[in-house]
């Protein structure tokens, strides 16, 4: 099993999510996060003080799948989440030893 | 003069009359008829200090009622990066509309011109002094004219701060400014001038509008409208939430508007007097019947009564009761608060949405909605049979038409007059920002900051 | 009459004598007294425009306590997932409340019947007009009698709002409209008749309270004990955690309770006059000295000051004051306020934490004990020696032991029937939702909304 | 008594006329002058209900701007870890100040001793009742006492309570509250006796100051900046980021002062009449050109309008407007809004920086400054030649030196009165807690509590 | 070492710290989240707008534990977590290189 | 790739940034996250109740990097973020699959 942990941009939430229920996977984990890379921020003046502010809010969204599907998940995401402009964010993607639900105690693909 | 006619006689009537260096006063009034010449007025004109405390404290409600009641019920509907964008331009509208009222809105408004407009001959107050009275409703009883232009003033400036409710969260800011400089001179002065200026086309008419229904309601929720439909919707608009993003903001700015409501209503009065308490329980009781309307009705039609609900009812009555707050009497009121926010809860819940416009804070379904019904109702609680105050010669059937005439009017000249300045500010600043831009917030790209930080 | 002895003669007596068509004005009053009939009248009854002014801010006060002001305080403490809730709460029950008193609410609790409550004669504010007067405690002052009703109906709004803090965050809205139509109707109304009607049973008895300690803070507090007990602890309590979600917005909400207290407490008076004043000082520094009590107790006993218990102590020192405002002199005030903040303290921290219900936000312990210590202490300070007004045939054991009885009563008649319609409550609508919705939070479960949204 | 000239008849001169068992009234006042003894009274004095109700409204404002107004403008400009710490520091500030005066505040600032105090014979207000009358400006126009009182109480309060925003985030409770015990004995009282009492230093000097620019406003600015300094900068300051954690809470803060500042300067007049509503139209129109003065002038600068630009403005406008309320025509105090706005932009942007101090809120740049712009432009305003009303035997270079001295002896009586202050404070409790402490935030370190929980 | 990563309800949370402190695990971080799976949300209404809010709030905790211990945390976690209703969420478990502590430079075993 | 995931305290984020930025790590993710550990808390009292709060609120910080820079970034993260006191956190650092640019649908080291 793997995680595919997404940064994407906040409003593309609802697409991605559809994006992904529409090829079968019914369960994730959203954060607000704050991203800092490429794309440029902003500056904010508060009277005297100016600020350069280069963290830029981000949703981080993370997916437990079979290893068999990782391939069709960053497909979905990419596609969902893509806008073409500076920011849109990464996919990044790691092995999970063990998945449990808590409510029965099913284990592995069960749990997801 | 008894409260049946002297809604007819007529506010318009009273600012024209300012005497300079004038006015006998009353023994107990020692200190405003300090220098008064006696000789040199006939009657016995008088300045009640009770009138002129009533007065300030209406006009400083009125403020309350926008800064920050109004700028906090509309900013807490919005998304939290937009919130900081409602606040400033509420706040800036309001304060750019005073001083024009100062340089010119007060003389187009209140001094002689034609049918639909004033002069310019107290352009930047000229001639105005603490020795200047103006006059209310009874006869001999006088206030400061100061104290009158400041009332009216702060009139002048909830009205362009309300429209922009519509069409918030896309418009930049110096198309806002620009707009209500130009409506506010175009629209809102000759607006003003013709109902309730003694020479205005409206005025004589006899249409009955105790605090400001038509001017400033039904005036400001269709500029939101005509504003809502030309600027177009947001993006993201029916695809992504919008939801308020703090709505004890919006319960605050809300129950503020409450409360500075008193100032509106019972402050248009322009005296302390019994008529005035009638005018401050109207304005209790309709809101209360208002915001009972809503939730019952919600609770019906959606299952559960929403607290957003409940105080978009009570701005609903609010409005409705505006034009008949010292018109009506309680019950009648309670009436029509009800039934107001009622009216207003259908349309903004089914039938905006079937007409597809994105009025963004519902200025046109809640102001625009709540003002004809109590435009119209006004002619229909005013009937003594039904426990108001009535009027001379009243006749119901006639007073409804007359009331619907007043309504149509202001839907002609505020329609075409605020289609014409959108028009014309998109030309010289335009409207909109970028996609980008309106993604990212407006208090980022607009102004610079953002509303909250951990 | 002097202020020794206005007290006794009492508020009560006022509203009986609406007067019709009637009161000769003096020269000085030309509006108000604009239709008087001046044959019609002995007495020669005014209306002054500054007490019509007064009691108008007043009740706007009043109603700026309960919104936002009491919403707030309340919303502030509960967790975000219930704060909707409590700002729902208070906002409909005030309006449903608002109603029923135009309704029968001030018939039954200001005129004529028996010992216990009034008739129906005034019942949808039957035969009231603008013409109608209102006696205040001096001979020959009026005011319009739509005021009186207006300034008394935010009282009876605002005593049912008081009530919910206790049973926050557990209780079903319907329970709570239910409950408060109920309770309003066979507890309010009928002590509001007891106390302040002429006629009424506590009335004669000579107890003193100058701005309804008894009606309405012991009343609210005790009532939303026995709520707290019957309706049973929030699920998780003293497992969990749960600190107020906001404080700032607590603090908002108990600044506006100060600021709007003194409609409550000075507008009490019914007029404007010296009287007044003392009640507006005593307000300011029993207030004053209860927010100082309460941060040096907490400072020693548990080694900070919080801001949260600041603006406890001043609740409970506006509390303490109410019955006493204009009885006692600005000392006796300060302790009196001191005093009560500590006695808060103590009750709030330690015995109720002993005594193991759960009273969400200290209704009883803050407005109940509260009420109880200014109602007691108000025979005390009001002794001339301690720099009190004094009543006439004053006598401090004698004096104390009458407000005691006007506690006990109310504890009686209250817990009675407080009891009684919270069983009768749970039995038609049930009085808490499952645990499930409790954990979900009302805002969503009862009222399909979220507080907050980024 | 002329508007002209009763600016310098002054102020100072009422509050030591109190008169007991004074006062006849005339026939409309019947109950305030319930008891007195007309013999005893050689001049008619009157007490109008219309002023007292001013009056207490007045107090009302001031209050309301002390809390929540004060509080929230500064608490949402600091770091969510040290909300509730300014807060706590505002309100109990005020609520000490408050019993210091009935202690001996009011009889140190307004009975008869040296040209620097008074003495103690109205100390715990030895001998005032609700028969003692002040005096007003206008000769036989009193108020009762009490309300005097209360109204100059609410200027002490909020004046050290002003001075905390300079500190705010690192400066310990006990220290603040010790400091402000000391500083208000021995700065405010003095100032404000020497400016408003009519045997004070500066009163015969003929500075004008209509509602207390210099006791207040440059008093507090200067204290805070000396504090500032003598603290030392905040932990991080230039390095970390220290964005206001909630601008909405500012900008409702902000709105409430202005709201409560109609109570400040237009009750300054201490009666309600036209000379008062000069003073309205003035706070309502000054403030509305500062807030137009800044956004255009951060517009052009900085290239966005902020909406913290805009409420930073708004306070300049007010504090500048202060010392001219009465005495400016609405033209002169639009553009002494204006100025003042576009000075403080300039020294809260670019020479405070330069200077490399830390007053963390501006209450120097802001009320400092803009209280100096004010005290001197009142010299100017005034002119008849520029719209003003006039003082007798005006000339304007010599009033602008006059107002200038004013200015210079508040900052030295203020510079090294609070430089010694904060000093002896340190000595005693400490001014700051630990540098680790200052990190983890003032609300968890001094108060035990966190603002903000979901 | 492993993280165990594990999503719960929101009110679990002292329960979980509880039982993990009782199994002698001292240190671990917690973030608030947004949840998608089979847990059904609830609608919100606007005026006339209304939401399917399918997002439901749950708590992140991550505990950074020696490989041999995993067995134990997981069973703390879902014994302590556990309500039995849809909802209670997840547990995951993956494989970390190293650990650190920042303050000392302690580093794997040493750091946690 | 690895991810090198650093719990801070949230005073010292600028410092770790421009640490980071100095050695060439133009991207990372920031979340909000309470810690509890052996760094003792406070306590809350709020009327008559008191908390005992061991949550105390710190950052998390995700760096993708190639596997040969965790090093470097370890030594940056730890020498910017450290101010000797208790509490100032941990870095774990696990190995990724796959990483990808959103925008562009790079991979691995070029998407970073
Ligand atoms: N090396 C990295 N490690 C972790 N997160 C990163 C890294 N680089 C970028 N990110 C995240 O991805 C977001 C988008 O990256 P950015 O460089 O701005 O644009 P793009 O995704 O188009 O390359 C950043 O805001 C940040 O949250
Ligand atoms: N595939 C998944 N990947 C990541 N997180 C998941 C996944 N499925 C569920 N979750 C998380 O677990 C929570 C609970 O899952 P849910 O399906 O609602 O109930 P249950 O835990 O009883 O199966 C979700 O709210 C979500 O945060
Ligand atoms: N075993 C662990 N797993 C995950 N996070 C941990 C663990 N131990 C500590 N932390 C995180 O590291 C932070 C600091 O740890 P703490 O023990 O307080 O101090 P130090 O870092 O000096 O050892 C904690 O607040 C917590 O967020």
């Amino acid at each position: 099993m793997k995680i595919v942990m997404a940064i994407i941009k906040p409003f593309k939430l609802e697409e991605v999510r559809d994006a992904l229920t529409g090829i079968g996977v019914h369960g994730l984990t959203v954060t607000e996060v704050k991203g800092y890379g490429r794309q440029k921020g902003h500056t904010e003046i508060y009277r005297g003080a100016e600020y350069a502010v280069s963290f830029l809010p981000k949703l981080k969204i993370e997916v437990a799948v079979p290893s068999d599907q990782v391939a069709k998940v960053i497909d979905a995401i990419t596609t969902s989440a893509k806008t073409g402009q500076i920011g849109d964010g990464k996919i990044f993607v790691y092995a999970i030893d063990q998945a449990v639900r808590i409510r029965t105690g099913e284990t592995d693909a069960d749990a997801l | 003069m008894t409260i049946k006619n002297w809604i007819r006689a007529g506010l318009p009537a009273l600012a024209t009359t300012a005497l300079f260096a004038a006015a006998a006063f009353a023994q107990d009034n020692p200190a405003t008829g300090a220098e008064a010449t006696a000789e040199a007025v006939a009657a016995v004109a008088t300045v009640d200090k009770g009138d002129v405390t009533w007065m300030m404290v209406s006009s400083i409600l009125v403020l309350f009622m926008t800064v920050p009641g109004l700028a906090l019920f509309y900013g807490g509907l919005v998304r939290a990066k937009n919130m900081l964008s409602v606040l400033m331009q509420v706040l800036v509208v309001a304060a750019v509309m005073m001083l024009l009222w100062v340089f010119y809105g007060y003389s187009l408004s209140f001094t002689s011109g034609n049918a639909f407009i004033g002069g310019f001959e107290k352009a930047f107050l000229a001639g105005v002094t603490t020795e200047s009275l103006a006059d209310t409703f009874s006869a001999n009883v006088k206030i400061p004219e100061y104290i009158f232009i400041v009332f009216q003033m702060t009139f002048s400036a909830i009205t362009p701060a309300l429209i922009v409710g519509a069409f918030a969260e896309r418009m930049k800011f110096s198309a806002i400014v620009l707009f209500s400089i130009l409506w506010v001179t175009f629209v809102y002065y000759p607006m003003a001038h013709m109902v309730w200026f003694s020479e205005g086309l409206l005025f004589l008419h006899g249409a009955l509008d105790f605090a400001g229904g038509t001017v400033v309601h039904i005036n400001a929720g269709l500029a939101g409208l005509v504003g809502a439909i030309i600027v177009g919707k947001r993006t993201g608009y029916g695809k992504e939430l919008m939801p308020p993003h703090s709505l004890p903001f919006a319960m605050i700015g809300a129950s503020v508007l409450w409360v500075g409501w008193f100032g509106f209503n019972a402050g248009s009065n322009l005296e302390a007097n019994a008529g005035t308490t009638l005018a401050v329980i109207n304005t209790f009781v309709a809101t209360a019947g208002a915001i009972v309307g809503w939730t019952l009705i919600e609770w019906l039609a959606k299952g559960k009564p929403s607290m957003l609900g409940a105080i978009s009812g009570m701005v609903a009555g609010l409005v409705a009761i505006t034009p008949a707050a010292g018109l009506s009497g309680p019950l009648g009121a309670i009436v029509l608060g009800f039934v107001a926010s009622i009216i207003c809860f259908f349309f903004c819940t089914t039938i905006k949405n079937a007409l597809g416009y994105d009025d963004s804070l519902d200025v046109f379904g809640v102001h625009g909605v709540g003002g004809i019904v109590g435009a119209i109702g006004t002619g229909i609680v005013v009937a003594p049979a039904l426990g108001g105050p009535g009027i001379s010669g009243y006749e119901m059937g006639a007073q409804v038409w007359i009331q619907t005439q007043a309504v149509l009017l202001t839907f002609v000249w505020c329609g075409i007059g605020s289609a014409i300045i959108f028009y014309l500010v998109n030309v010289i600043v335009g409207l909109r920002p970028s996609v980008e831009k309106e993604r990212e917030g407006l208090d980022i790209v607009e102004h610079g900051e953002r509303a909250y930080h951990s």
